[in-house]
């Protein structure tokens, strides 16, 4: 059967790179929902001053929550043991200590692993860059999860970004809802691909010349 | 000991100059010292210069909640890292003003932070790595250092910082709530002058010397937010429920 | 969870290789992790660069304390705000070492605190109007920005931070006691390892997150200090007591 | 009757610089003497991370004293309402903040104001430089507390400084065993002698020619 990957099984394949003891920084969207898939014991970050919360206060548990406990984006989170409240000014040094993994959306990247994903090019007057480019640029690895092609097919995987940039030579892996793709010196190296699709369909649908793994298989979970 | 605290807003405001630069937080819904922006807008002050993380719409009543947003009319310029939110059409709801002339500085939210601390302590500048071949390194110096690209960034010297903290004590020394910390630390270090709202005023000494998390140095005049003020517990409570009212944002914080 | 609890101090230690450059706090006598000094000092590591605010002749025997001074043998390159005391021969007490080669880079309190964060935050550099005018700022280059001159100076990243903490959890959030967290919170961020000793292990969720000073990720090896070992509170007031039978010293911090 | 102040006395007139509300910061030695003669609502720092604390611990007090809790010069601290502890981030950003009145020894200061007071010029091995090259800098108001001559005679207050700098241009006020004077743009303002003293005399100990203030008096306590 050949679908393209539902965003809750693209998270969960990203959720794989994350183990006990990993620090994780979550990209909104997509990126969040990994927090329900990875193994006990890896410990989550916001930029807005919390490490090591629990899971996100459910829209039936409104009442637990809290307008002083959320999150960047401003969802609400539950309290865990060890958790902490910092300072941006502890928060960013730790986002530029290479001790996150950090799991990124994206609206492009490049062969290069330059990554685009704060500004689709139409907000002209404002923009949310937030703490995106510190998280690319500080974190030890970043790990975009998102759609393999635009909604109307347009590869979202490029030669060179044409979207307003977040940093340079960043990205370290690609994870779609077609492929997994390790961003190498030599180029982008197709490591796995969705059940029922080929080499060459995923090829078709990326602009940059895929390296083939010789090890390629199909995305497990 | 010199008196710190002040009976209102009104009061606490009354000499911030047109031109004024302020440092506000706002992470999250309404992490903000919002009686002082109250008391702000109150009086005719403009060509304001307001540095803040998120620069968003809201989505209150002004008796329910007040942003940062609520001073757009008397700003000169903006410094953010987020301004608008993409599902609520980006930066659009400024557009009125960068058409009357508003500047907007964008950068990011650890440059942000490294700015503010330059400020604080006194730097002439400081070389970041964050921004290389964005948006963000246009009219800067470049430098290569030990092999690595780094933009030139100045430090903020905010004018005025406005904080909103869980608990002072009369000689200015606080603690916050939760994720209301983020921000307030590092501005109040960086302002000139620091004014903040506490929901509890109590004496020196009633707060643990270990547990301080800005000293009262730092802390130039206080408010205590009075029953029916912003940012209580109860009115907290409120917002949280009004989200769960509201389907796009029950998408977006529960989806 | 990763287990960040070792045993003892000897294998926290294990891994630091010769050439290493290695933070560690000394403000005021003993305010040091002394038991992880005693670890480094069994080992036959050299080449050492050692950052730290204050590094001064100690007073005690060895079985007493245990400054940073201990390590003067086996270190190649020293970098601090203070060395020696002037009451006490000044720098004389490392003569030998320098004339053997020992390298001393002289800086203020201030600059190294900055440049720590400096490592910390990822910069690659920073200019402080501090040092114009003095020893400080030979060899380094100068900018006037805004009218005002400023050094540039390089961030300092340690390979190795050794800190003592109050209490430490088992996912290593430390808290501090009184004037020993001083340089120890930055000096854990700027780190690449950092390896504490803590009075005290408890079990993750014993501290209340509002007052936990330094965030679990900077540490990542923990050793209780066990009865007998350096810096308990019984060792501490023995050398309080110890100032007060000696003559010079008492003269220095009652007189 | 013709003396020099005592240290105690010397202190006492750098204290009448220090009122209700302000901070402070006082060096080793002469300048720590200040603690005991300011108004009630003087607040102290001690740039290892401490603000608000008590009176120095007596020796006869001993058994009161803790290790964790000392000023920079190591001596021992009473605590006190109102005290907090913190990092050195903390503590130098307050020391460049502007908001600090700091009350240093010199071996030199220089009719511009440029200070020498952390090597005598003998200790080429080592050096305390500490945080006086950022209290120098930082502080809103730099007083030097200090003897006017040394132990030879020789004035110490001079035209050049010939010991090491700790910063330029940044005394305001020189208060000596013999003389307060102001550092002014237009060079040493003469304001206050000692007891029994002309100006012609202190003039004679001190390198650069003093401007005398329209209202000059004796050193007041």
């Amino acid at each position: 059967m050949k679908q393209k990957l539902d965003r809750n099984t693209i998270a969960m394949r990203a959720a794989k790179e994350l183990k006990d003891g990993d620090y994780a920084n979550l990209g909104r969207g997509l990126p969040s929902l990994c927090a329900l898939y990875v193994p006990y014991g890896v410990v989550f970050q916001s930029e807005n001053g919390i490490l090591g919360y629990g899971p996100l206060v459910m829209e039936e548990d409104i009442e637990g929550a809290e307008l002083h406990r959320v999150d960047a984006g401003g969802r609400f989170l539950t309290p865990a043991p060890g958790m902490s409240f910092f300072d941006i000014i502890t928060s960013f040094t730790m986002i530029s200590s290479g001790r996150f993994i950090t799991v990124l959306g994206a609206f492009e990247v490049s062969e290069r692993g330059d990554l685009a994903n704060w500004n689709a090019g139409t907000d002209t007057l404002g923009g949310t860059i937030g703490g995106g480019m510190d998280l690319a640029v500080g974190a030890k690895r970043v790990i975009t999860a998102m759609e393999h092609t635009t909604k109307e097919g347009k590869p979202k995987i490029v030669r060179e970004c044409t979207y307003p940039l977040t940093a340079r030579k960043c990205v370290n892996l690609i994870i779609t809802d077609l492929a997994v793709i390790d961003v190498t010196l030599k180029g982008l190296l197709l490591r796995e691909v969705a059940p029922g699709w080929t080499v060459k369909e995923v090829q078709a649908l990326t602009e940059p010349k895929l390296i083939v793994a010789e090890d390629i298989k199909e995305i497990e979970l | 000991m010199v008196n710190k605290v002040y009976t209102n807003f009104d009061e606490a405001v009354a000499d911030i100059p047109d031109g004024a630069s302020i440092a506000i937080e706002s992470w999250g819904f309404a992490a903000t010292a919002q009686n002082l922006i109250a008391a702000l807008r109150r009086r005719d002050v403009k060509d304001l210069t307001l540095i803040t993380h998120n620069f968003i719409p809201s989505f209150y009543t002004e008796e329910e909640a007040l942003l940062p947003v609520a001073l757009l009319p008397q700003l000169k310029k903006l410094l953010a890292g987020v301004v608008g939110i993409p599902q609520f059409g980006a930066g659009l709801f400024i557009k009125e003003y960068v058409d009357k002339g508003l500047e907007v500085e964008l950068t990011s939210h650890g440059i942000l932070a490294s700015r503010l601390y330059a400020g604080a302590a006194g730097l002439g500048g400081i070389y970041t790595p964050v921004g290389i071949g964005t948006v963000i390194e246009q009219g800067k110096e470049k430098r290569v250092i030990d092999g690595k690209d780094y933009l030139f960034e100045k430090p903020i010297r905010p004018d005025y910082a406005f904080i909103v903290a869980h608990k002072a004590d009369k000689m200015g020394n606080l603690v916050y709530l939760g994720t209301f910390r983020a921000d307030q630390p590092i501005m109040a270090m960086a302002a000139r002058i620091t004014i903040v709202e506490a929901e509890e005023i109590v004496e020196a000494g009633n707060i643990d010397p270990e547990h301080i998390v800005t000293p009262g140095i730092f802390v130039d005049r206080i408010v205590e937010i009075p029953e029916g003020g912003y940012g209580t517990a109860q009115k907290r409570k409120k917002l949280v429920y009004k989200f769960g009212e509201m389907e796009i944002l029950r998408k977006m914080l529960f989806g």
